[in-house]
């Protein structure tokens, strides 16, 4: 056991510092839009131009080959120097179908695709959940049909982050009409700009539209656009859903401890209804404090997952148990700043920079639902590391 | 003693229900533009005389009692109803016989004011010429016609936020004993109890319907388990809700405490039934058309409004109630 | 609605005050044991000389025959005058045992027990659960075998209160080998007397020993105890719940509201160790005024449930509700007084008289567990009250 | 970087675990007059050095480190150990070497003591010679063989409570740094999770074989939610202590913070952990035969040892890490 950084690990994170100290925005990104994703584009062009792209990605298709301890100090830099949230329109690109390719496309589709995602030519949306098909996708049933050297898709999807500004999709469906469950689907790459598709954006309580509803009216896609093999796309799939589970809530997971802090400084500037610093409540100083020591936790948490994974080559099996803690975090700490923050709590317009508390605060339930919701992350944690009986 | 609605109480709340329900729909609230209280509402609660139904007879009201006022509350909640149908209601009791019946007819609107340190926070139509301030010693009526407020974004959907000073000098109305505030926490108390119970409502049916992995939700423990905690939660705060405006309807000296512990209960039940609600109903709970968010947004508001959490406490700790 | 008490209810609760002001016994119960159990016998018996047994029960088998509020004034005053707590030996005779047989027995069960429960002559226990068949009772295995004019029962109870003061006992049997769950069960009176029977004591974390394992061996039961039929016990035992159920924890659901007064008291005379008092900390005091709203709110639950079934004649489905909230409460609030106590806190030798806080808190385990678990009582609200489909 | 028992740390765990596992069986607590350490069982650690694991080699001791401490003390925790075992490996650093053999041996005794107001609250064996009193500013060893403590009923069971003064002339160590205070911290957060650790693994395992309505209770949501949640306190609590030993080892700036973080979390998941465990065992679980109890109990003592809630939230609080 030890907290040592090998030498390797400090001349990156000087190498990264220093870079990120002088080329990081210097103006905030747009709160969402067209601008946005412009935005987000061009600062990943810069990471690429600079070598920076595709910490995560192996070496041999231009990314930085970094190990997990690695990649957790270049999160924490980009913490630091305040650059722009790596959760932005190029995250389903760089964070889990760029990866999805590297490990099942074909050299084709590796050549074409890779390149365009780490220069940031290409946004990636993903097409797995359905209306009836949310934590359980196995149960999906958007269905393909081979016509020569296509399939023809038919069917909706939901919940498909930035969509409107996406190239090309994740696209799970079911090819076999005839199976059930996880057999009989497919994995294809999308080409959003396909005629038939139709994007409907879905308004949300945060009053912001940044997932759809995506309509397939007889969507011709070329089978040479299948990755894995058809029919067997579910293998593909879980290869996906590992890359997002892995590292999904790496910065949401540094992140904490700092917006912890700031709560604690706005609680020793803000009064509440009775007079006094809501610092001062006892109550409330407490919940902050443990809520530090949750934010602490989870860093050790990461680190400790993230050195054993580097050993063994693998992601653990405690993903669950991190996404239940640190979506749990953020939620009670956003109900913390309720109580702080008294009527200025209550403004909101959907503008996440204008209201950053009461935006998280509704982002907590994005947070504990998305990505497999907090009771199906319980089961996940009671089938695969306690093995207990199955209840499904 | 009877503690539940019972005869004419029924009657009320069942006429409450039907009106409301064609009069201000939940649905109006996913079309924008429908916060607050619109000019023809208030028209037409004023003509059905319900901003009176507490008021005395000698006043020109029904002359019903706290309980009803209660019952007609909880149904407004059930809608999400803009809190100034409890300030134009409040109002008719400290106005005088020149400006009540524009009150109680719904001629002119009544916001309701909080004091947010050296501000105001004015919740209620743009339109209200007056705005009502209470405390637990009294009320005052003001005559804000000429006063600009700012408005500011509001995080709930069924009622505007607008912040500035009141025209201290045009108070057109005042009483200084705690009835206002009373009738007030009564009412927010029963919308939060409704609101709560209107949460409860809408996962059990979704939860009767919607399938994974091949069984209804409402099957999983993960789901009937918080279900259970939701009508717990509800029927708590319910029942001291009975207890409460019974209480003050017969003048019982600890009627203010047990209010004061319904209004803690219902902002409870109201705001974790409303989060609970979300949390089952899974991603279609966070959409703006669903249901499920005005509930969690508007029980912030009501939540502010009469008796907050750390004061409400803080009155809770050193009081006693009779046995 | 309203809080009215009827000219009767009013002249009960006066008489009662009256009463019980110059009757209640001036020594304290003794902790535990036959000197306890001799103490409930003779309590019960004042009662029953001076014209109060049997609240709850009919007026044509010696009980008071009053209403449901009537019986809240009753315990009300019980509490008032600081009378010995209603749960003690007698509870199972007068709380279910007594009125399954005024509702389901035979004249002679009735005209032979009935009087010598009232009087506390009869000590009774519960024989239903078994160390297989907790919250499920459904599934027990004790049997009985038809032998002439008796039934010969073999197998073992558990969680039995009192049983080693007890004279009879509910007994609840499988006579039908081949029946499953429900069917096949037979409810006997079971004289404790009866050779073949074996008491051993359990002792639990509180350090008592209120609970036993029965053993039976072959114990021969006439015909003639049988409450209902020979294989459809489970109907009488239906009874015998809900009058368990009903008014179960009626003593407790009253007596909250002092205790946690008591606890208000208690953190304004004891010091944290931080040296101030504890009810100065500000998350104490309000986790205490909570709990009393909790506990006012627990009493006006009571009270529209009890008015509603006074007029229903019929118990409503809400018992669970109500047991899940005074039990919850119950732990809440011994939890909160366990942060207030420090060390002292910490000491603890079984008598509930010296350490009064530490045994509230270590049963609240009893607490959420025994009568169904507060598992159970969520399944049985999300079943009838709230009509889901069934999980089990 | 590597954040987990590794190479020689869980050869070390092994066989703290081994020789634990046969010295000091969880089972011995359910026969009476178990509670603290025996002279036997003193013999027996002090032979085998595990009182002097974290001792300087200079001392006479293992020389190994606070990671090796904390790992033992998880083992220790595992069968509710007694508190004097982790006072007697703590007097060990601060006793001048002609005391020093005798405590490493385990010839003399030490009990730990707590002040509680102006009194002192003395845990472990009654035939202790010494006692060992720490706080953040240092620690301080006291002969008490000729003072007089009088008993107090302990609710764990696996320490006994006396109560007394201690006799302040008859000090005979003393320090005046944190380091006494930092491995206590650690060792009591160890146990904790230990203890924490068991409390999952007693009711997963009772969860695979004990049925009810015809099924494992291990295939209800009831029950595997909230092992899921048992699973995570011990899991987040576990990486924090990693974090802080290792930090302690290598003389971090902020070992003191993770330190008090480690504590925080292990004394929530030790008693939550113990508390689930009873709930979900049902019946079982409140018997005094079942282990059940003496986690519950346990965990209450190790909650007031080296930092309880408010004064770990108080240091937290302002505290910051480096990153």
């Amino acid at each position: 056991m030890d907290l040592q950084y090998s030498d390797e690990d400090r001349a990156f994170r000087e190498r990264a510092r220093a870079w990120l100290s002088i080329n990081v925005p210097q103006t905030p990104r747009p709160a969402g839009g067209p601008a946005a994703a412009q935005f987000d584009r061009d600062w990943q062009r810069k990471l690429y131009e600079h070598g920076w792209a595709g910490v995560a990605w192996p070496k041999e298709f231009g990314g930085l080959g970094l190990s997990g301890l690695q990649q957790v100090i270049w999160y924490e830099e980009l913490a630091r120097a305040r650059a722009p949230h790596y959760v932005n329109t190029t995250y389903v690109a760089m964070m889990h179908a760029g990866p999805t390719l590297i490990v099942r496309g074909t050299e084709e589709q590796k050549g074409f695709h890779l390149p365009k995602i780490l220069s940031g030519e290409s946004l990636w949306c993903q097409g797995f959940s359905e209306p009836n098909a949310g934590s359980d996708l196995a149960s999906l049933k958007t269905r393909g049909v081979v016509d020569g050297d296509h399939i023809v898709v038919t069917g909706a999807k939901m919940w498909t982050t930035e969509a409107q500004y996406a190239d090309y999709q994740e696209l799970l469906i079911r090819t076999d009409p005839e199976s059930e469950r996880h057999r009989g689907l497919t994995w294809l790459i999308c080409d959003m700009k396909t005629p038939g598709i139709d994007i409907k954006p879905i308004r949300t309580m945060l009053l912001d539209e940044h997932v759809s509803m995506v309509f397939y009216d007889e969507v011709r896609i070329p089978i040479a656009n299948v990755v894995g093999e058809v029919n067997k796309g579910w293998s593909t799939a879980l290869s996906t859903l590992s890359f997002e589970r892995g590292l999904g809530f790496i910065g949401d997971q540094l992140d904490l401890y700092e917006r912890v802090c700031r709560a604690i400084d706005l609680a020793g500037k803000v009064r509440l209804e009775n007079g006094r610093y809501a610092i001062e409540d006892d109550g409330i100083a407490q919940k902050l404090a443990s809520l530090k020591a949750d934010a602490i936790a989870i860093r050790s948490m990461t680190l400790s997952h993230i050195t054993e994974s580097d050993r063994t080559g693998e992601p653990g099996p405690k993903g669950s148990l991190m996404k239940l803690l640190v979506t749990g975090t953020h939620k009670t700490l956003s109900e913390t700043v309720g109580e702080i923050l008294g009527w200025d709590f209550l403004e909101f317009n959907g503008d996440r920079n204008a209201h950053p508390w009461t935006h998280d605060y509704l982002w907590s339930w994005v947070f504990t639902i998305a990505g497999g919701t907090s009771e199906i992350q319980r089961e996940i944690t009671a089938d695969r590391l306690l093995d207990l009986p199955r209840a499904r | 003693m009877f503690l539940a609605p019972d005869g004419d109480e029924i009657e009320i709340t069942n006429a409450a229900a039907e009106f409301l329900g064609e009069a201000m729909p939940l649905d109006r609230l996913h079309t924008a533009g429908n916060a607050d209280m619109s000019v023809a509402l208030r028209a037409q609660l004023g003509n059905m005389g319900w901003f009176a139904l507490a008021l005395p007879e000698t006043k020109g009201g029904s002359g019903l009692t706290a309980v009803e006022h209660a019952l007609f509350f909880r149904e407004v909640g059930r809608l999400c109803g803009p809190v100034d149908i409890l300030a134009q209601s409040l109002a008719a009791h400290i106005a005088d016989e020149h400006l009540r019946p524009a009150i109680v007819s719904g001629e002119q609107g009544v916001a309701l004011v909080v004091k947010d340190g050296s501000r105001a926070r004015l919740i209620g139509a743009a339109d209200a010429v007056l705005a009502l301030q209470v405390d637990q010693q009294g009320g005052c009526l003001f005559d804000i016609a000429s006063t600009a407020f700012e408005e500011r974004a509001s995080l709930d959907i069924a009622n505007s936020l607008r912040i500035g000073d009141l025209p201290q000098a045009n108070r057109v109305a005042e009483v200084a004993d705690d009835r206002l505030w009373q009738l007030g926490q009564l009412g927010t108390a029963a919308m939060q109890i409704g609101l709560a119970e209107v949460a409860l409502e809408l996962i059990v049916e979704y939860a009767k319907v919607r399938e994974t992995f091949g069984r209804k939700i409402g099957s999983y423990q993960a789901v009937r388990h918080p279900c259970a905690d939701m009508a717990l939660r509800a029927e708590a705060a319910r029942c001291q809700l009975w207890f409460a405006a019974a209480a003050i309807k017969e003048g019982r000296s600890d009627a203010t405490v047990h209010l004061d512990a319904a209004k803690h209960l219902a902002n409870q039940a109201a705001l974790a039934n409303a989060d609970t609600n979300i949390q089952l109903h899974g991603g279609i709970g966070v959409t703006d058309e669903h249901h499920a968010h005005l509930l969690l947004k508007h029980s912030w508001l009501l939540g502010k409004l009469f008796g907050t959490k750390r004061a409400l406490l803080a009155r809770l700790l050193d009081a006693r109630v009779e046995s």
